[in-house]
């Protein structure tokens, strides 16, 4: 039962950690380059319906439609810093922007909003359901929910649309892409927005489910992201999902059988030893 | 004008350098400020330290991203066993040679990886070191971290004032520096710098990619632990939080502002960095903006780096692109990557 | 209906066309012939605009093109088919047939469809395949599914980069006969061959190209007949 | 030319850098006090505070005179909280013969590696949060406002959880940093001692926000009270989860926060009933420190902390040992003055250093009703 | 003449590509042997798995009376097999010199220690590489360029540093892939001579190409694949007059 109890808390967290893979993994698969300015699109998402609270009262579905858009605003502005001019140019070079670009929205933030922690309203007046003894809130079924809904969403839209069919061709080969009508420049940049603005959604989530708003809040949550997103095989929207679910259940299995304070140790480790058994990730084919 | 100087720079290397030399070691004569000279002694940590990474990303082409670990390795080594009474000297050494051997673990799995993976595989590695220096309260103290780190005694006087200990760095960073460049001009560094170019040729001449990575990221781990070593009686107490990832990223910025893939560009970078961060002192809270600003517009203007050879990114992306040509050219058939 | 002046492509220090000139005509099937790294693939890259450019001008039915994006010249009805494998591989066989018509937005699903179809009566052994990964496919029949891929888009010059690559004879001998067939339909044909008797055999015009420059032009023919190719080219 | 204009731009930045540091006034009759507090990084929330409350404090000064008719002028250097720039500014601060004494770091990190350097200078530090058990003690010139964990610990394991809220069996969380580290294990040492059972000990790592896990395994061993050794942050995120969890039969207590209107703010219903202990309190008669908490609040944008009234009270502290000195100030009868200062009381209550330099502190226990801190016992509570 | 290098029955697959299938190839001390057919017909895939670049799925390579599958590629290149590419793949950023002097580098004793004191066994090694270095790009006709970039060269001259870098090696057997590709005739002509010449100094030597003058010129047997697949193997004379071969390489309509 406690172990039942554990493995719900690790899908529960691990939903959120889904949530933000799934953004990055759109990104990483339609840009190509690695971004260290993710956490703080979070960060981003996270304010923009903080404030989107006090200015329009509590509608979560509404915020999260904000902080979408938000994040998306700030992801163009990303993509114009630190991605378009260094597509064809030596990875570490567009790594290097996104640190800094990570710094510069980290610190502005700081001095835009204040570096105390804000709270989130309560959502769904914490209600839950009990199976037994374990009490699963509304909240995290709507995450869990949420979560399910954007990927299949967005697998949906990728597979059926024309713009998510442009966005696949771009992310397998931009060469052939080009060749075949594709504005390759602005594919880049709708897929960027697209990952940036779940990115986002993923931020509002985190900031109502743990209550709790903050311009630092973005550095761990980036980090989970990309090891999600790498361990579920670069850039493929399910793997990435269920390799977050699944670095959540790690973590809190891990914390229940030792100590609380391991908790990214096991991730980490985690990480290292399926990389180490696995290069190409749990989810990636060999090869790519 | 960067590159004027750089001719200068090779026309005349000798005379440069005995005048650097000189210069430097006249340095703390010239400058009263032991606020000053704190700070030239930071610079000169990061000197190493940026140095070390500089060996490992930008001689032997791997990516290397969680540095700090190998810093933290370096300190805590020195600090603890300081406590058990060994003579600090030997220690800068022990230091470094405990980092190298735990650099080879690290490079172990690390060796089959590329790119984006190994660069993960170092962050985890980083953030790991830091939560076991953290949580491992027995040996590191944890949180509370170790305090009273003695300092190395030197022609009998106390050496952590900065006047003295900059002495001792200064002497790492020749030794660092001077290393380097004769491991560089042999054949291992051209092993190093032949699987940075092209990997697949450098193993269809014998060079045996898995050995020259290990020693790669040993030596570059060597000095990183040797920097961390370093740092730790200077400022006589370490904890955990002085090596996140961010530090690692602070190390990054220098080797590619200074321009990888040369002896002088960690030097440059590292100097450069550590200034701005200091003249901009008076901006206050937006001086992590400047610096941010700083590092993306150095990327937009020279991406090589300030003491890259000029050029040399737009050429290779177009000796990349004229590979990329022939390639799909040949992608037909050819599959080898 | 194209025209290429004086085109110089430099790839760093390695000159890849040295200057070369060269004239369409609406309907042909002009073909370019030349040895491993004279420059042909580069000169198809050139008219698409994905290598940079030194100096020259490529101009299309009055149009300057040299320096449009890629996804424009392919609006104004330029099909580059590359060589090799440049397939979607993750994409069905459909999808990426689908995707050739990308730049025609108002599309209906219907003449999708039916084009679809074309290329399926075409090529049968990609209707077998059409729920198929690209990447499972083999290698002939990737070649056939980037064919196909080009002519989705009914464009009106169909730049084809060594189509005969990897297939088996009988097969190269059905693209070629295609080819005609496509040019009776009114579309112009660049093509791009290593196997020059059979290019030169459909070819209405062919240059033949030696390290990045045009040494030999005219028609078909001519060209197959004249000793020089025969002996600087095919070696034999 | 961009690129030039850009350049030109950049080095012409720098170059004004360069004179504006180098920058200094002269002028006469002024004292100056050196403020180290990360303002930038991840502590930047509490180096604000410190900003913003010693700068009142030295206004205040200044409006009524002065020290002895000098003004008082204050050098605010950002650490980042990071013991790197924290030496460089403790060797700035040594140097500069017109700066007296610092207040400052935030985190014991950077007080304890720039504590030799003021050693050396025999300069004081005061600093408002230091709580490291050791580094007061590292010299006659180290000072701590803000009471050493080894009395708090054990008054809130033997009074607020034994005493007050009748605890039997109890489980702790803290933030494993070295005050959480030293305030738990002060606990632990006193539950012992009184036999207080303790169930389970579990920490955290700076930042941390899910601790369902954490929560669901203390919840097996079966504690009736919960004490939390951390701050607001994370109390807030904890109580709520534990009223998620649907855990109502545990009493909360904490340790750290102290009377953080930002609990009650954040925590709405979810924290009623908190109890905690705190050195000092804003009760509504006491006029000067319900004047500071709204000045504080109104100049900083963010409700008050103990932290930022320990700056406050700090620098008055050091305010007050300079004007005793009179015209015989020297940055060494400084720290002597501040060890015998006997008759101060701030806005945290009456400050008086042991010879280590920390303070003893007495403590209260206040709790959340009604959506306020409302004080139970007062400083008799242990006799 | 004794079999230097053997392959027995090489297949070769990529996803749902045959790239090589069952390949039987042996190659005698002191030939020179050819490698054609037309683009995409398996050759390079077939060298790759000769030099263990790649892995083959079925199949055994024997070299020199020992079974190299399975070894690295380094462990290959030392046992003697040196190689060029035919994309060719040099070390752009280093130069001329350099790119020999890392060929020179199964024959260097150096370890890191030695490079840091300057031992005999250094300064020999570094002289050896140096001067051996300066030789072998005289005997090419590269001593003026050895200061370059390599990556600065133009196409033919960094053929000729590849083949050097290869030779460096001092290889018993040599395979090119591709050497004449992008050479005028001229400098085609000069490299099927030097060719030669090697072949005169006791070098065993592979050569993929598909230009078929070059191929027949130079080679004493070649070997002809096509859909991955050997459809012909033998004497120059023999080649040429073989009716699949051409097909394979002409197209069905065409006769020599």
């Amino acid at each position: 039962m406690y172990f039942l109890e554990q493995l719900i808390n690790g899908i529960c967290q691990g939903s959120i950690y889904a949530l933000m893979a799934i953004g990055y993994a759109v990104i990483y698969g339609v840009v190509g380059l690695v971004t260290f300015t993710y956490g703080e699109i979070i960060m981003m998402g996270s304010f923009s319906a903080f404030y989107y609270f006090i200015a329009f009262g509590n509608n979560l579905w509404m915020a999260l439609i904000a902080g979408f858009i938000t994040a998306a605003l700030v992801g163009v502005v990303v993509h114009k810093v630190c991605y378009q001019r260094f597509l064809d140019a030596p990875r570490y070079i567009s790594l290097i922007c996104t640190i800094g670009m990570s710094m510069f929205l980290k610190n502005l933030a700081t001095i835009l909003f204040g570096s105390e922690m804000k709270g989130m309203p309560t959502f769904f007046g914490g209600k839950f359901i009990s199976i037994g003894t374990i009490r699963v809130g509304y909240l995290q079924l709507i995450i869990i929910a949420v979560v399910i809904i954007l990927t299949v969403l967005l697998t949906i839209y990728l597979k059926k649309t024309r713009m998510g069919m442009r966005l696949r061709a771009v992310s397998q080969d931009k060469k052939a892409a080009a060749l075949v009508g594709i504005n390759v420049k602005t594919t880049t940049l709708i897929g960027n927005c697209i990952g940036c603005g779940l990115g986002g959604v993923a931020g509002i989530l985190l900031g109502v489910y743990y209550n709790s708003v903050l311009p630092t809040m973005g550095g761990m949550a980036g980090l989970k992201a990309f090891s999600a997103m790498v361990l579920g095989g670069l850039g493929s929207i399910v793997g990435s999902a269920i390799s977050g679910v699944i670095i959540g259940v790690v973590e809190n299995l891990g914390i229940a059988l030792t100590s609380s304070g391991l908790r990214d140790v096991f991730a980490f480790v985690l990480l290292v030893l399926i990389l180490f058994i696995r290069p190409q990730g749990l989810f990636g084919k060999k090869g790519n | 004008m960067i590159d004027r100087i750089k001719k200068l720079y090779t026309d005349n290397k000798t005379i440069f350098l005995i005048a650097g030399l000189a210069a430097m070691i006249a340095l703390p004569f010239l400058i009263v400020k032991g606020s000053v000279m704190s700070i030239i002694v930071k610079i000169l940590f990061y000197v190493i330290l940026a140095s070390s990474l500089n060996i490992i990303n930008g001689y032997s082409g791997q990516f290397n991203i969680g540095h700090a670990g190998f810093v933290l390795i370096g300190a805590y080594t020195l600090a603890i066993l300081a406590n058990f009474g060994w003579p600090i000297w030997v220690l800068y050494i022990v230091a470094g040679i405990v980092t190298a051997i735990i650099g080879f673990l690290v490079a172990l799995p690390t060796l089959r990886l590329r790119g984006i993976y190994l660069a993960l595989v170092t962050l985890g590695f980083s953030e790991i070191m830091r939560l076991v220096a953290l949580n491992w309260t027995a040996l590191t103290g944890g949180p509370m971290g170790i305090k009273g780190i003695p300092s190395p005694w030197f022609f009998g006087l106390r050496s952590t004032a900065p006047h003295n200990y900059y002495y001792i760095v200064l002497f790492f960073v020749v030794i660092c520096l001077f290393t380097s460049y004769r491991v560089i001009n042999s054949k291992v560094g051209r092993a190093w710098m032949s699987i940075r170019e092209d990997d697949h040729a450098a193993m269809s001449l014998g060079v045996d990619i898995r050995k020259y990575k290990s020693i790669n990221f040993m030596f570059g781990a060597f000095w990183a632990g040797v920097g961390g070593a370093l740092m730790a009686p200077f400022y006589k107490f370490i904890d955990s939080s002085m090596f996140t990832l961010d530090e690692g990223f602070n190390i990054l910025s220098m080797v590619i502002i200074g321009g990888q893939g040369t002896l002088v560009g960690p030097v440059v970078g590292s100097v450069v960095v550590n200034l701005t961060t200091e003249i901009f002192r008076f901006a206050d809270e937006a001086r992590l903006l400047v610096y941010a600003v700083l590092i993306i517009s150095m990327m937009w203007l020279r991406p090589q780096g300030l003491a890259g050879t000029s050029k040399s990114v737009i050429a290779n992306r177009s000796i990349r692109k004229s590979k990329q040509v022939l390639l799909s050219k040949l992608s037909g058939k050819k599959e080898v990557k | 209906m194209l025209k290429i002046e004086n085109l110089v492509v430099n790839y760093g220090y390695i000159s890849a066309l040295r200057g070369i000139s060269l004239e369409i005509e609406e309907n042909e099937i002009i073909t370019l012939i030349g040895g491993n790294g004279a420059g042909k693939t580069t000169t198809l890259m050139s008219i698409s605009n994905l290598v940079k450019k030194t100096a020259g001008e490529i101009v299309f039915n009055g149009t300057d093109i040299s320096k449009m994006d890629p996804d424009k010249i392919v609006r104004l009805g330029i099909a580059h088919v590359p060589e090799g494998r440049n397939i979607f591989k993750k994409l069905t066989v459909e999808e990426n047939l689908i995707i050739g018509t990308i730049t025609e937005k108002n599309l209906p699903r219907k003449e999708i469809h039916s084009r679809c179809e074309e290329m399926f009566t075409l090529f049968p052994r990609l209707k077998e395949r059409r729920k198929k990964s690209g990447g499972s496919l083999s290698g002939g029949e990737q070649q056939m599914l980037a064919i196909a891929r080009g002519m989705m888009l009914r464009p009106k010059l169909l730049m084809l980069d060594e189509p005969s690559l990897g297939l088996a004879p009988i097969i190269v001998e059905e693209i070629f006969e295609l080819m005609n067939r496509v040019k009776q339909g009114g579309m112009t044909i660049l093509l791009i061959e290593q196997n020059a008797m059979l290019a030169l055999e459909v070819a209405d015009r062919g240059y033949v190209l030696q390290n990045g420059e045009i040494v030999l032009s005219g028609t078909g023919r001519e060209l197959l007949n004249n000793p020089e190719v025969k002996k600087a080219y095919l070696g034999i | 030319m961009l690129k030039k204009i850009l350049v030109i731009v950049l080095s012409l930045s720098l170059l004004i850098g360069v004179f504006a540091g180098c920058q200094k006034t002269e002028e006469a009759g002024v004292i100056k006090i050196g403020v180290a507090a990360p303002i930038t990084g991840n502590y930047a929330e509490y180096g604000k505070g410190f900003d913003v409350a010693t700068q009142m404090a030295v206004d205040k000064i200044n409006a009524a005179g002065g020290i002895n008719g000098k003004t008082v002028e204050l050098v605010l250097m950002d650490s980042k909280g990071d013991a790197k720039e924290a030496t460089e500014i403790a060797r700035k601060f040594t140097e500069d013969p017109e700066i007296l004494a610092v207040v400052g770091d935030f985190s014991s990190t950077c007080c304890m590696a720039t504590a030799p350097i003021y050693t050396e200078a025999k300069m004081v530090q005061i600093s408002p949060t230091a709580s490291h058990p050791d580094y007061a003690g590292m010299s006659e010139y180290m000072f701590s406002v803000m009471g050493r964990q080894d009395a708090e610990g054990p008054f809130v394991a033997e009074y607020l959880a034994q005493k007050y809220v009748g605890a039997e069996k109890m489980a702790v969380i803290y933030l494993n940093n070295d005050w959480g580290v030293s305030a738990h294990t002060n606990i632990l040492k006193r539950a012992e001692e009184i036999g207080l059972e303790v169930t389970a000990v579990e920490n955290f790592v700076d930042g941390e926000k899910d601790f369902t896990a954490t929560l669901t395994k203390i919840r097996q061993t079966n504690p009736d009270t919960l004490c939390l050794v951390m701050f607001y942050n994370e109390l807030v995120i904890i109580s709520k989860q534990i009223k998620q969890m649907g855990w109502e039969d545990v009493k909360i207590i904490a340790l750290g926060p102290g009377i953080s209107e930002q609990i009650v703010q954040l925590g709405g219903a979810d924290v009623e009933g908190i109890a905690t202990s705190t050195p000092f309190m804003v009760s509504p008669d006491n006029t000067v420190a319900v004047a500071f908490k709204n000045e504080f609040e109104q100049k900083a944008g963010f409700t008050l902390n103990v932290h930022s009234a320990c700056a406050y009270d700090a620098t008055n502290m050091l305010a007050k040992a300079i004007g005793n000195l009179g015209d015989n100030v020297t940055r060494e009868a400084i720290a002597a003055e501040l060890s015998n200062m006997k008759d101060f009381v701030g806005i945290t209550g009456p400050i008086i250093f042991t010879a280590n330099g920390d303070v003893f502190r007495k403590y209260l226990i206040a709790q959340i009703e009604n959506n306020k801190w409302v004080q139970k016992t007062d400083y008799s509570y242990v006799d | 003449m004794g079999v230097l290098l053997e392959s027995k029955n090489i297949s070769k697959y990529y996803g749902g590509i045959k790239a090589v299938q069952n390949v039987d190839m042996t190659v005698g001390e002191g030939e020179i042997f050819g490698i054609i057919g037309p683009n995409g017909a398996g050759k390079t895939s077939f060298f790759n798995v000769c030099t263990g670049n790649l892995q083959p799925n079925g199949g055994e390579i024997w070299f020199d009376g020992q079974k190299i599958t399975g070894l690295q590629p380094a462990q290959i290149a030392r046992r003697g097999i040196a190689r060029t590419f035919q994309n060719i793949q040099l070390f752009n950023f280093m130069t001329v010199l350099e790119n020999v002097k890392i060929g020179f580098h199964i024959h260097e004793k150096t370890n890191i220690f030695d490079a840091l004191i300057h031992t005999k066994r250094y300064r020999e090694d570094e002289r050896m590489t140096q001067e051996r270095g300066l030789k072998l790009l005289e005997n090419l006709g590269l001593s003026e360029n050895a200061d370059t970039l390599a990556g600065n060269l133009a196409y033919g001259m960094q053929r000729r540093v590849e083949i050097a870098r290869a030779l460096a090696l001092e290889p018993k057997i040599l395979l090119l892939d591709e050497p004449a590709a992008g050479m005028n005739p001229i400098e085609t002509r000069n490299l099927s001579d030097f060719i030669k010449t090697l072949r005169d100094k006791g070098h065993t030597i592979i050569v993929i190409e598909h230009d078929m003058k070059f191929v027949m010129n130079l080679c004493d047997r070649i070997m002809v694949l096509n859909f991955g697949r050997k459809i012909c193997e033998g004497v120059p004379e023999v080649i040429k007059s073989d009716k699949e071969v051409n097909e394979a390489y002409f197209g069905k309509s065409t006769t020599f």
